[in-house]
């Protein structure tokens, strides 16, 4: 482990967690609770309630880089349970979509799977699984994922093969790719904002 | 002259002594800055202020004013601020007809250990009545309502 | 009128932001004002001095001073003026500390606002009138609300000094929470054995007269002289015959009553004698469980009784004494710890509150001080203790330490290894508080010599497993989650103001804070006093505290009564209201909003005029802002001075 | 039977009880009636009431407390009676209400302004009802006009038309003018802004003469001698002729009668000067309606500037 | 039955995976009155992986939902699929603040214009349907089946957002199935993560998670776990080898309350759609048939024995009133007595006439 050194705390970054959270981290008094309650806590690299740890003292890289912001399941225990109310598992989305715009990948699988999965619904415009299972295999090359389930669920008549594509299926894919290309960046949509509002102001005057 | 021309405007406060003007002391205690617009009058409990007092001051020349009692339920003479909250929210319905703006009268609660909050109502209640700017005298008086009459004057 | 303004450098805490010499330069031009000078430290002893010879010298009839809050130095110069020769209410505070220098930078702006402030200070002295207090006898008799430990120690102290006591208690005995415990920390001994004879002293003093089951129904009056309306609730027994024989308790058929006193640990029965040492040791019916009023027959008690004692239509009494102080030691309740849904909401029967646990420790308790689980009775091996349960917990409104949970955690946990050699006790905690003589020894004994394992963190959820319970937590320290197989699972629960405390309050009238819990009159320099003269608080219900703060809280409320109750006449503040009988038409206004009932109406040759009952008002003038002819002023805060406050700050 | 008719017998029958009934009789001239006292039945020959019943006969009832009275009470009159009652000015038990469905009363202003070019109103020589229409002998001949063109303001808002909560009620109740005051008459007046609100107060008070006509008419001032207006203590008002002054004196009668006020509209009729001071007291009526669903007059239990809720639903506090 | 109308969102794994559960929720909605107008070319929903990439990408994806939604004019909707459900609602949330809305409709460039509502199908019946109507619809009693309800993490959480039942026990569930007669067994993971959504990428996860609850599940002795989640189902059903592989050795059947619904409603197994579940059910309804013979064996003997005592008491009043009227010598006041008591005797079986009449 390398010594911390506090005085290079990040604060931008956890200004920009709690904006994107709209939660308060400095409100954690570190009970433990979060880690206490976690199911996906035995594939976490760092427990719920150290990221929370991290976040307060400004540890953007180990925060950003590790594998638990990615297998969060958002199943929202923590945050239930938070005595401090804090919507812990709001703060985690924070962190992943920040590591996510910031290209940080602590899981691979799992941004993998994400992926295939927004890629189908970008060919589809709603989730196709087959189509989603192979584009996961593709992506990850973890080929025989799941081979053993087929016999059990092909006969049944629940996995069909070719997709369900919506009319709107161009719209959708619009959306998910003026994602890609960054037109939702908050910073960039609130400089948008703001020069609206300056024109405005001028227009009037 | 009394208040600072182009920098202050002329606002009265009537505050509880139990709770709001200790709260105004634990916002001093606590060097919590304010503008220096607001002048306080302390009196026993919000229940003691006559709303005739709040228009004696807006009528007599005042940008603006704001009450402060005892949280409901606090109050130190148990029911004080329940009385002065009926007849102030009644209050601000004279005063648009009369030809003042309402918003330059707000009543609010302060407890005495809220010297954060009494902070953030001075500092929002000043900002208000600036917005507002001055507000014109009643004309037609025989004592010119003259905004920046020199002390000495007044002896 | 000549009038004299002092402004108060302060030090450089006035000074540093204000012109002092340029504010008594101004106000030296004021109306009436002969003398303006600014001074160093108005409230030390030369300053003091020098207002009193300004006064001497130059004739002064009213003094302003200009210096911090007069919440905190008004009674200082009052007394000064007065030894000066002039009545005290000559003179008026300009508060330039607080208001002014110490809340903005700006020189020139405080400057000024700091000559309005004086201003308007010397425009309202100019009205001020003298005013001189009326006295009145005391009633030398103390009301105690409350028979817990904090409750007992003031009312002995009391009655120790001579004072009359009476005390009222909600519950069938005295004794309280303490009355309930097993033992004490840090010291691990009896708590029945050192509360036990103090509740005696209670029941044998001559100067103590206790109301059991009995709750404060009505206070009227003021310091001095409160008048005070006790319900006595009906116990359906007959206190004067009751010998505490008991043998109504063992036949009563309703056998499955909750039992108040053992936190529900096993059931009781509907006629009960709460514990043996109970004091009064009398035996009350509990209504709700009673077959004589469920089902209109049985009548058991009343034909075995001896003393022919059981009365089922007995009715509840008032009881209307006159006192002359108040303490206030109502104590506090465990939270609803049920909020808590993760640890089954009160369905899992062996997860215990600390308190139910405390009854199974206690060898007079329903397990006769066998640890048995209420599941199977069978004994547990592995006890986890949680703290902090509804303590430090803002999701449900406990935000607040509850300060004695770690500790009787502790004390909990060795007296499981004593009671059960091979057993492991694991206490999940968030901060170990113990900053009491003893106590942190006290919670390293717990781990070292008696080995109970403690884990820093919160447990998330208690669920049971193969007739265990399985205990999800945190480990903060060594950074994960972790498990535990209990037996049984004891809740540290915190406190909360006790059940109805802020309608007791109310009736007092006396502040509460946002928990219930009651105001002390300062935090620091008036810890037993309310802001109702002659009210005093003691214990748990100020804000909780163990034992030994509790007992010296009791001490303390009682020595100011003792205070209070010593002398025989009081002062009446003459800041009230008075009318003014040429003016008033008897419109009744005024009575009918006086929260203290102090106006009366009177007939003044045919005509109904009010009248102000001088010792009941308290002065907060709402009846002078309702009268519509002003005809009802407040004294020192009359209309004309407000308005020539007004006109002070509008007209210039 | 008359109206007329019925309510002289119910007089009648009441009289032996009453050391008086207050009604109303001619009066100085032909469009304004007078209070006439009722004293034996002698004085019945005397009393007339209808469109011309304008004068508030609540007014002489809290100086008369101790004595039993009757009154011939309008809608609007039966409410003074029940808010005195419930403040206690008046002792209900000793008043004998003689309640009849009031059609409207006379706003003398709006006669001449319609008589404009043709007479003064003082020169009219006689009216007569004629169901919705009144005939006026003028010096140029009979004008007709309409009752509903020269009736009051106040009765064209009118929701209580029979004397509510009366002892005795002749005739047939009739429907009131609206179902639910909605004070457009406030928010249209208030709709003009402050900026010309001011103006428009400053304009108005600047012919006040300080008669005092306005409280003196007022059913509901309790002051009476002791107003705060006349006295230096408590010294609330200057006696100059400046506008702050004049217009602080409407202020204190409108706040004390906040909550209080039933909207007779004496105080606006009897201004010498036609200032329409009953605005005033209106926009506080309307606010003490909205808060605390409070008519006054009609509402029993203590006013609701007298007592208080806890918690207040409808009071809406700003969140700072 | 009055009826509910209803937008109707049925999620992506409605066509795949999930098909039982939507075959069966259509069936009972319309047994029950509740109109579904599917949204038009709805798309899906951004739940799970856009809403774990961005909040706003998944947030523009629902508004696309809700867009369609609005063009057939439709602001009221529900969902059978509670991931989808607490992502729309999230998104709604979300909306109301200006620079987010922007954001969304930065990708969306098509702003929304009504008030939408989303709620569970699981909410709508037991909220607007309630167990007392859905017991009256019952015509195949569940009576015998041991149950225990699987919520799942989302249903009831986050509870600000959700706003549906107890966030750590609900209950609903448990009262509809009660109202099917199914007996159904304290269950204290009832909302414990399956970590469904990690199934794939994560495959340590499946057998941790879903094997506590099918152990759980197991140890109470349930001949079923109830589900309302596709990803749960799933998660539970398909992959039960792979969990005991872990260690539980018992086949659990995992049905949805839909088709349990389905079933006891009397509607065809094409709609119940049992033969989709992997683990098969069949065993589990002959287990119940067998304990509901049982149960009736038992019921009427204790019927028998209470009718029995209540013939006793009413011969002992009898002659208790003849003695008393005898010693009083009024025999009107015997007859009366006797008269009331008979009354009181009668009462049940009067009782049990109108049942039968219903029946």
């Amino acid at each position: 482990m390398e010594t911390v050194c506090l005085n290079k705390s990040d604060d931008a970054f956890v200004k920009a967690v709690e904006t994107e959270s709209g939660q308060r981290v400095s409100r954690c008094y570190q009970c433990g609770n979060c880690t206490a309650g976690c199911p996906m806590f035995f594939t976490f690299d760092y427990s719920v309630s150290r990221i929370m740890r991290l976040i307060q003292a400004g540890q953007k890289e180990r925060v950003l880089s590790s594998s638990a912001v990615w297998l969060c399941a958002g199943c929202e225990t923590c945050t239930q349970r938070c005595p401090n109310e804090i919507n812990v598992a709001g703060v985690m989305d924070a962190c992943r979509h920040i590591a996510h715009r910031e290209k940080k990948f602590g899981a691979r699988p799992v941004s993998a799977f994400f992926k295939a999965f927004m890629d189908s619904v970008r060919f589809n415009g709603r989730s196709h699984e087959v189509g989603t299972m192979i584009l996961y295999m593709l992506y990850t090359g973890r080929i025989w994922t799941d081979v053993e389930l087929a016999p059990k669920i092909l006969p049944k008549g629940k996995m069909p093969l070719l997709p369900h594509r919506i009319a709107g299926r161009k719209e959708v894919a619009e959306i998910i790719n003026r994602f890609n290309q960054g037109l939702s960046d908050p910073d960039l949509v609130r400089a948008g904002l703001e020069t609206q509002g300056a024109s405005a102001k001028e227009a009037v005057s | 002259m009394s208040v600072l021309e182009g920098k202050e405007l002329r606002v009265v406060g009537f505050l509880c002594n139990w709770c709001s003007y200790g709260g105004a002391d634990t916002a001093g205690v606590g060097r919590f800055t304010q503008p220096t617009d607001l002048r306080i009058i302390r009196v026993p409990c919000s229940g003691r202020i006559n709303p005739l007092f709040v228009m004696k001051a807006l009528v007599g020349g005042a940008d603006g004013v704001l009450v402060s009692g005892c949280h409901p339920r606090d109050c130190h003479y148990a029911e004080g601020n329940y009385y002065a909250r009926r007849r102030l929210e009644v209050l601000k319905g004279l005063l648009p007809v009369l030809g003042i703006d309402p918003r330059r009268f707000e009543y609010t609660w302060v407890s005495a250990s809220e010297g954060q909050r009494w902070q953030h109502v001075v500092e929002t209640f000043t900002a208000q009545i600036h917005a507002l700017g001055p507000a014109q005298p009643f004309a037609g008086a025989s004592r010119p309502a003259d905004r920046h009459r020199p002390d000495a004057a007044a002896v | 009128m000549k009038i004299g303004v002092f402004i108060c450098h302060c030090g450089s805490n006035i000074a540093g932001t204000v012109d002092c010499a340029g504010v008594a330069r101004r106000a030296a031009a004021y109306p009436d004002v002969v003398y303006s000078t600014d001074i160093m430290y108005a409230c030390a002893e030369p300053g003091q001095d020098a207002v009193i010879a300004a006064v001497k010298e130059h004739g002064l009839t009213g003094v302003v001073v200009a210096s911090c809050t007069p919440r905190m130095h008004e009674p200082t110069f009052r007394k000064a003026v007065e030894r000066a020769g002039l009545n005290r209410y000559m003179f008026e505070m300009a508060n330039i500390r607080e208001h002014v220098s110490w809340i903005g930078k700006d020189m020139e702006a405080n400057t000024n606002k700091a000559a309005e402030l004086v201003r308007m200070a010397a425009a309202k002295l100019r009205l001020n009138r003298e005013l001189k207090p009326k006295s009145f006898p005391v009633t030398k008799r103390l009301l105690v609300i409350g028979g817990g430990v904090a409750g007992i120690q003031a009312a002995l102290d009391a009655a120790e000094a001579g004072l009359e006591v009476i005390m009222v208690e909600k519950q069938p005995t005295i004794g309280g929470k303490m009355a309930k415990l097993d033992k004490t920390f840090p010291t691990v001994d009896c708590s029945s054995c050192i509360l036990g004879p103090r509740m005696v002293d209670v029941a044998q003093h001559p100067n103590i007269t206790l109301y059991a089951y009995s709750e404060l129904e009505e206070v009227s009056g003021y310091v001095g002289n409160f008048d005070v309306k006790i319900r006595k609730k009906a116990t359906c027994v007959d206190w004067d015959k009751c010998t505490g024989c008991g043998l109504c308790t063992e036949k009563c058929p309703s056998k499955k009553s909750y039992d108040r006193f053992n936190e529900g640990v096993g059931p009781t029965t509907a006629i009960i004698i709460p514990f043996p040492q109970a004091i009064p040791k009398k035996a009350s019916i509990e209504r709700d469980y009673c077959r004589m009023f469920n089902q209109g027959k049985c009548g058991v008690c009343a034909k075995v009784c001896p003393t022919g004692a059981v009365d089922y239509a007995m009715q509840d009494e008032f009881v209307d004494v006159k006192v002359g102080g108040i303490v206030a030691a109502t104590g506090y309740d465990l939270v609803d710890w049920t909020v808590y849904g993760e640890y089954g909401a009160g369905r899992y029967p062996d997860v215990v509150t600390s308190l139910q646990y405390e009854r199974m420790l206690s060898a007079s308790g329903p397990t006769g001080g066998h640890i048995k689980r209420p599941s199977d009775g069978k004994e547990p091996k592995n006890v986890v203790f949680v703290q902090c349960v509804a303590s430090r917990d803002p999701s449900v409104g406990r935000p607040y330490c509850s300060g004695f949970c770690c500790m009787y955690t502790a004390k909990q946990a060795i007296l499981t290894k004593d009671h059960i050699p091979d057993s492991q006790s694991y206490v999940f905690y968030m901060d170990i508080r113990s900053p009491g003589k003893g106590y942190d020894e006290f919670t390293r004994r717990v781990q070292e010599e008696y080995g109970a394992k403690y884990i820093r963190g919160r447990v998330s959820m208690i669920y049971p497993k193969g007739g265990k319970l399985l205990v999800r937590g945190a480990d903060t320290l060594m950074g994960g989650q972790v498990e535990v197989e209990a037996d049984l699972v004891v809740l540290a629960v915190g406190g909360e103001a006790a059940a109805g405390s802020p309608a007791l309050a109310e009736k007092l009238r006396i502040s509460y804070d946002g928990y219930g819990f009651f105001m002390e009159g300062h935090p620091k320099l008036k810890p037993v006093e309310t802001n109702t003269a002659g009210v005093f608080l003691a214990g748990a219900c100020q804000g909780l505290k163990d034992i030994p703060s509790s007992v010296a809280q009791g001490s303390a409320a009682a020595a100011k009564a003792i205070g209070l109750l010593s002398r025989n006449m009081l002062d009446s503040d003459p800041q009230i209201a008075s009318v003014s009988v040429n003016r008033c038409v008897g419109c009744r206004k005024c009575i009918e909003v006086c929260p203290f009932k102090a106006i009366q109406e009177i007939d003044m040759r045919g005509l109904p005029k009010a009248e102000v009952i001088e010792t009941v008002c308290q002065g907060c003038g709402l009846c002078n802002a309702t009268c519509p002819q002003g005809a009802i002023q407040l004294s020192h805060f009359t209309d004309n001075q407000i308005l020539a406050e007004v006109e002070a700050l509008c007209r210039f | 039977m008359s109206i007329q008719d019925e309510l002289k017998s119910a007089i009648k029958a009441a009289l032996p009880d009453l050391s008086c009934v207050i009604g109303w009789g001619a009066g100085p001239e032909p469009l304004r009636a007078a209070p006439l006292f009722i004293r034996g039945e002698a004085d019945l020959q005397n009393f007339s009431a209808g469109f011309l019943s304008v004068n508030n006969p609540a007014l002489y009832l809290p100086a008369l407390k101790g004595s039993k009275v009757g009154v011939v009470a309008k809608g609007c009159d039966a409410r003074s009676v029940g808010q005195l009652a419930t403040e206690t000015l008046i002792i209900r038990e000793e008043v004998h209400v003689i309640g009849y469905p009031c059609e409207g009363v006379i706003d003398v202003d709006k006669v001449a302004a319609a008589l404009a070019g043709v007479c003064e109103p003082g020169e009219v020589g006689a009216l007569r009802e004629d169901g919705d229409n009144v005939a006026l002998d003028t010096p140029k001949g009979e004008v007709r006009l309409a009752k509903k063109d020269i009736a009051a303001d106040k009765c064209g808002r009118c929701i209580f038309p029979n004397a509510e909560n009366a002892d005795v009620f002749v005739g047939i109740r009739r429907a009131p003018t609206v179902v639910e005051d909605a004070y457009a008459d406030i928010a249209a007046f208030e709709a003009r802004g402050t900026e010309e609100l001011k103006a428009f107060w400053e304009k108005e008070m600047s012919r006040c003469i300080r008669c005092y006509a306005c409280r003196n008419a007022c059913p509901l001032c309790v002051c009476r001698d002791h107003c705060i207006a006349a006295s230096r203590e408590p010294h609330w008002i200057g006696q100059t002729d400046d506008v702050p002054d004049k217009l602080f004196f409407q202020v204190i009668h409108a706040v004390h009668l906040s909550g209080r006020c039933t909207g007779c509209g004496e105080c606006e009729r009897a201004c010498p000067l036609g200032i329409p001071v009953l605005k005033l007291k209106r926009a506080l009526s309307r606010r003490v309606e909205n808060l605390f669903g409070y008519k006054a007059g009609i509402a029993t239990g203590t006013p609701p500037l007298l007592t208080f809720n806890i918690e207040e639903s409808t009071i809406k506090e700003r969140d700072w | 039955m009055s009826r509910i109308d209803v937008g109707y969102f049925p999620g992506c794994s409605g066509l795949g995976t999930s098909m039982e559960y939507e075959r069966s929720t259509r069936a009972v909605c319309r047994e029950l009155g509740i109109g579904l107008r599917e949204i038009p070319d709805w798309n899906c929903c951004g739940s799970t992986p856009a809403h774990s990439t961005d909040a706003a990408l998944s947030a523009a994806l629902a508004s696309r939902v809700f867009a369609q939604g609005e063009k057939a004019g439709i602001g009221d909707m529900i969902t059978p699929c509670p991931s989808c459900l607490k992502n729309l609602r999230a998104a709604l949330e979300h909306l109301e603040d200006p620079l987010f809305s922007a954001r969304v409709e930065a990708l969306t460039e098509r702003p929304l214009q009504m008030r939408h509502r989303i709620r569970s199908v699981l909410q709508v019946i037991i909220e607007d349907v309630g167990p007392a109507k859905i017991k009256a619809r019952v015509r195949r009693s569940l009576k015998g089946l041991k149950v225990v309800p699987y919520y799942g993490c989302l249903m009831t959480r986050p509870e600000k957002l959700m706003r549906f039942d107890d966030p750590e026990n609900p209950v609903a569930l448990d009262r509809l199935l009660e109202a099917l007669g199914a007996e159904v067994l304290a269950f204290p993971l009832k909302t414990d993560c399956c970590g469904g959504s990690f199934a794939i990428p994560a495959r340590a996860v499946t057998p941790r998670l879903a094997g506590r609850i099918l152990d759980m599940a197991g140890e109470a002795g349930a001949d079923a776990v109830v589900v309302a989640c596709p990803l749960c189902q799933m998660n539970l059903d398909l992959r039960q080898g792979q969990i005991r592989a872990g260690g539980v050795d018992r086949a659990l059947p995992v049905p949805y309350f839909t088709q349990l619904m389905a079933y006891a409603f009397g509607l065809p197994e094409q709609e119940a759609a049992f033969r989709k579940l992997v683990q098969d059910i069949q065993p589990a309804f002959a287990c119940m048939s067998r304990r509901a013979a049982d149960i009736e064996a038992e019921e009427g003997k204790v019927a028998a024995a209470e009718a029995e005592k209540a013939r006793k008491a009413a011969e002992r009043a009898a002659k208790a009133a003849e003695k008393a009227a005898e010693k009083t010598g009024t025999k009107d006041a015997a007859a009366d007595g006797a008269g009331k008591k008979s009354a009181a005797a009668k009462k049940p079986k009067g009782k049990a006439d109108v049942d039968g009449g219903e029946a």
